[in-house]
């Protein structure tokens, strides 16, 4: 009857949506981990804001990323149970691939100067396989979040006495800037997310300027000074 | 000391001159949206007493009372429509318009309420921009109201016709219910079409909700006193249907 | 150097998000003449609430039909050249595809008194290849905001002489609503408006009675009229 | 009928509307455009910061004030099939409009350290027809988003070695500070904009003082420390 | 036909001529009300003014554009403040407070910034009452603000006292500054024991919010210009401290 | 200095509050009594709904009426002390005023089948002197509130057999309906309430034909129905 | 050192709140088994509204009395471990508890007529040691949840031809709505369900005017009708 | 009767409920007192930001702790009536326990430097037993609210000539910070709370920074400037 086919349909329904629900308890369960070792990495690393930077503090930080790497394994792992369907549920880990983007970027420029690029970001979590990768938004918004830490880094890095870190992080941030401003961002969250990285450039800047103004960065005299002098 | 140098030279500066032409300007702006948010306050506060007078209407006294809300409407025209236009001066009429708005459209809910009680038409915005045309001196530009204004009026008239069929209904004119019923839906219906297409439309859609409940409370309305004469033709029998049929 | 490799990352992104930001245009050209294709069904399948329904409301409601299908066959077109991401624009269509789903089903209860299945549903926008489905979830609201429509439905119908009419449709949300119990709908969108159709329910339940209790249906007498008579 | 007059008129309403609908997705599409150029105008005007001042920089943004009168053009031709209707559709290309302002006059103060009043401003973007003019709030607060260009200009500068550029920009700063004070402002954006032109004046005047108490600017030397050298 | 015998009768029901006195007093108090709204945009608006005038204030001209700032409020208190004391007619000043009060506030900011940077001091409540009195005709109560009215005047004044803090500084006025600020500080101090005792304090709660905001600007500006001229003091040597200490 | 003539008056102003702060205490105090009478009231005319009227009912209900008068004296008392700010504390009694007015004017009309005027309902509750009165918008929603009990009541005193109870009511409301139409109400709570009262007419108006057309009131019998017998 | 002691203290609050974030898991795992049981005796339970109640359909939704019962011992379980905390998670488990109420005070009405009292209910779900009992607000909150489905039930026993059933429905729900007018409640969730009853309570009324005016009910014929046969 | 069993229950209803209401009352009353005291400390405690701290502002501060002090004992007293139901009204109190907290950590930091340890808290405000306790989540929301206030201390202080404050304070600050992230708190108010704190953090540390660089503080010449001393 009508009535009972009805009912065959909604069953098929059931199985359905229970399946995506299990799907969804799974992926919860493992981004919970995923927020623990972001804020345990986080941690860490807010430790080179009080001291010089040192190889112990990033070593320590470092550790993380394998905890990382693994439980992105775990996601990839679930996703390929539903092929096709990475979007579906991305909004899930989205926050904390984000998160995790900023710490591992942070924690390779404080040990190379330069930019860790996509691919290998994407390595280093383990994302490399063509199933599940770092979505390239999640990356660049990740990029961002980097870029808010810095001016609090060089100003406690000038407190500290290092007067020539301004002049490292202007460049690099002044280049990322200019990289950033060739992309054509919709109207959405990592717009909004980049346009806050202009008052990070305008607040290293200003740390610079302060620095050279008096003086204090090597080969930095200025030229009225040192006449001056 | 600090800043000696700098507050002195600009006294008169040649950018002065500049923003004293600016300043005339936004003068003048807002001294004409204040003329027009109080022009505006009395067509909405006039407009709303001519949709209580309407709703005085029953089945005895319907000329009576008609007739003397057509005659408010008629000096909520001519007193207070007028010193709008008036106060608008011919220009800016998009430009001020969220100063106006709400009044404007309280005037087309009042004009169509009239309209619809007296002639069981639409009063159709031609028709009302017709009647304003007059209402300007000869040089200026007349007030048009512009047709998201006419369709917001056109939403909140449904919610009074509403009020009217549940009236009527308790006043034994089931007929006149039911053409109300009718009316609201074809208006209903029309607007679903357009809704999407109006600027900012997000207003409307709010209304659009509100109006597709007054819509459902007629028909229910309708739909109770349906079975109940129903009921009532059964239990008379065949022979006393044709006077419940009329009512 | 490293930052002309920064770069070189950047301008890869710009393509990428180039790209898609193409793909979202395209799509939402497509969704805005969806948007309209549903207005102009909506209006037409609204006329039922005036008359009793006959086929010239129906098969003017049905031309759109085709329309949609139309417009679906071009939004799969587009998702076919990204493959795996359906679900990361879905987002851009689903409402438009719910309104659709609701009017199509709204149609089929009223020509054939039945609920149009999913496969059914699938075939008739065109979305019955593997590559571009009709998602379940989006399928099921459908069915909600249609069961929202009954209510008046019955009221009108009733109105306009039709007693008999309550009876089915109260048989048919019964039978829709009982089979929805049987899901384990999470607490969302989908969730909501399930729970708002037992207010559906008990309004057609109520239509029912008022004209059971004044013996208006056929074969509906009450037995203590009938002792009456 | 009733109902058919009734349908006569609102036929007549989707017209119009369908017509001013199709209004605003031309002026969208230009709007886009316009978004796109002044991205580019702000992305070669922003080199200011990084170099000292030169005729190749401010010539390339200069190319953008073409396709930005261009652009107006368009919008223009748009809006003369709509008589009386400028402020109907203002509100869509509002900011574009604001930012073009604040990058041509920044651009014309870089090149002659004036002003670029409203009516050259009007002229420049090709506006200056009685149809479509420049509203002149739009005008004003195009201003304020220029005058927040110019703490970080200064800064920037005296980083660079220009020490005179501070008093040239505090002279302008202050004169248009007290300029903008004769008007009388609502409760409404344009004065949030201009209050923020006071934390832009102070800023610039502590660099004006730190150059000077250092002796850094050319014939600048304040009483004490000219004493003390 | 349904409805035959109920709708007859009430033609002149004794109710009638009861709710007909309803219906005069509803009409004079929606009248009252109308008038009360318009007359105290005016207030508002022209409040506004004088404090834009204020603000035009820097070193050099500070008498005269204050005195013209002073003029100004005085024409405001004549011509629309005595208005909207003849429209509230001497009573129903807490009935009819929701359509007055943010005109009266927004006088209340004006009349105490133009104190403030005139004299230095606050404003009394009793001071502006007391020039209120005059306004009104002999035989009627005269308007008085209330203690609220003039605590949210209070409160959104100084965010003005801010605009104007950051000014003086760039203006070299450091001093003055300081002034501001301390004078904020007690207001914001005095205000904290009084905002959970006043009625409904949401509005006000927001306010203090907002003025913690301004109070925190203005000693943000006071401390940078502060470590600058240390700085300078500095630079400069011991000999050269005095000046500086001055400014 | 200035500081200590800010803190007199301030010191003024919390003497001020505080007196207005126990005033407000006073009188939750006074309207927690009146909550608690005005639910003694209305539990105790509720019981019309399940019985025939009945002296013993209205005169334990009117029992409360003497505790409702010495609360609003003790109100008038505490508002003496406060001249001119009656409206200021108005809110914090008005909707047990409301509810008090609207059993009153209920009780008063199932004794007398009459409408308690302003007047007297001022009387009753003893607030006739000039200074503490009976505010005429709250008493026009009492009477909407009375208004929404007088379906129910007619509903159940047909169920108990009185036939004739139908007939009186719809005489009352109708005359209250019709007056009710005459005043002026802005788009406000008030018209909402009587908005209210159109559904008690049609509620009362279809049990009024109910009895009638089965010949159950005394003496009036439908002409249809007449003839039949 | 100082430092150490404010680590050692935040040690401290670790363990702490690692602790109750566990309880809040555990709690979290049972009650979304006790949604499940809930909305399974739901499914059983609306039943009765199709059909005449028979044994059958009772049976079945009393199976799952016997789960929540488990449940409810699980939960009472990790309490016990938090002497004195039951209040700082029962807003984890009320709504469940309040629909776990509504259900079983349902089905005990449906079998004997009566009310299921506070101490029955504890009973029935295993809350009778004093540890861990039935909230008294919790329980009363379920009564008026089961209220609201007394409507919906007699409108569809008398459509399915029992007329008796809303003369027991009525004085079933009378005497509960007399009952709970002689709480004090305060203004909060409660107090708004129970306002609710009365809505309840009127339509049932109204079902029994419609049942009792057309004489369909057994013993209920009205003098006026039976006259005229 | 099954009518007079259920009356019977609700006697007893109602005589828990206005118990619990007349306990809701007293502790209302308390309440009250606390908000009192709460807000004159609050004002004193604001003096610190005016002047240089000094102990006739912290000593009359401290007055209000006593008072505090037997309020929480009024608390306790009530509370013991209802053993295990602290956590029942716990909310009623929370604001203004977490707001006294703020305070008296706040004025123990500007007497000592350290931070008022948990069991410490509880002693002044006389909630050392084990009945009535300080509720951990509690004390660390009121520790964030007192670290808001500390940028703001900072600054006022340097203005007022003291150098040395923000060193002292970002130490502080620093230990308090990294203490709180050992915790893993839940994604709720005291979390978000703790996500404040961040800027706090940044603020002290730019203050310190401005100083530094100025060369303003006691130790804290910086090396450029010695090099050319
Ligand atoms: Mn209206
Ligand atoms: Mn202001």
């Amino acid at each position: 009857s009508s009535s009972s086919s009805v009912e065959k349909q909604f069953e098929g329904f059931r199985v359905h949506l229970e399946e995506s629900g299990n799907v969804r308890e799974r992926i919860r369960a493992v981004v919970m981990e995923m927020e623990g070792a972001v804020r345990l990495m986080h941690s860490s690393l807010l430790l080179v804001h009080h001291t010089r930077p040192n190889p112990d503090v990033l070593e320590k930080a470092k550790l993380q990323i394998e905890v990382l790497k693994d439980l992105f394994g775990g996601l990839a792992q679930i996703l390929r149970e539903c092929p096709g369907q990475y979007y579906r549920y991305h909004g899930d880990w989205r926050s904390e691939t984000q998160a995790a983007v900023s710490l591992i970027t942070f924690l390779h420029w404080l040990e190379t100067g330069n930019l860790l690029v996509h691919a290998e970001a994407e390595k280093k979590l383990g994302l490399d396989n063509s199933e599940f990768g770092l979505d390239i938004e999640d990356y660049l918004t990740g990029i961002c979040f980097m870029s808010n830490e810095l001016p609090r880094y060089v100003v406690n890095q000038v407190t500290a006495g290092d007067y020539d870190c301004p002049k490292k992080v202007l460049k690099f941030l002044t280049d990322l800037h200019s990289a950033f401003r060739m992309l054509n961002l919709r109207n959405d969250f990592l717009r909004k997310k980049f346009d806050g990285m202009k008052y990070d450039l305008r607040k290293v800047e200003e740390v610079y300027y302060d620095v050279k103004i008096r003086g204090l960065g090597s080969g930095d005299s200025i030229q009225g000074h040192a006449t001056q002098a | 000391q600090r800043a000696m140098t700098t507050s002195t030279a600009t006294a008169d500066s040649p950018m002065r001159e500049e923003f004293a032409k600016y300043t005339d300007y936004l003068n003048q702006l807002n001294d004409k949206r204040e003329r027009v948010v109080k022009a505006s306050r009395d067509v909405t506060m006039n407009s709303k007493k001519v949709i209580f007078q309407v709703h005085r209407m029953s089945k005895d006294n319907r000329e009576d009372v008609l007739a003397k809300a057509e005659n408010d409407l008629a000096a909520v025209t001519d007193q207070y429509m007028s010193k709008l236009v008036k106060e608008l001066d011919g220009t800016d009429f998009w430009k001020l318009r969220r100063a106006y708005t709400f009044a404007v459209q309280e005037y087309v809910e009042a004009a169509t309420f009239c309209r619809f009680c007296k002639a069981g038409t639409l009063l159709n915005l031609a028709e009302i921009n017709a009647s304003l045309l007059s209402l300007s001196a000869e040089s200026l530009e007349p007030l048009q109201i512009n047709v998201l204004d006419y369709l917001l009026g056109l939403a909140d008239l449904t919610g009074e016709l509403m009020r009217l069929a549940i009236g009527r209904i308790s006043d034994g004119e089931v007929e006149y219910a039911e053409k109300i019923c009718r009316f609201v839906r074809d208006i209903y219906r029309e607007l679903t079409l357009l809704v999407p297409r109006m600027d900012d439309n997000f207003e409307m859609k709010k209304k659009m909700d509100t109006m597709l409940q007054s819509l459902v409370k007629i028909e229910n309305a309708c739909f109770s006193v349906h079975i109940w004469n129903h009921e009532l033709a059964r239990a008379l029998g065949p022979r006393f249907m044709s006077p419940v049929d009329e009512s």
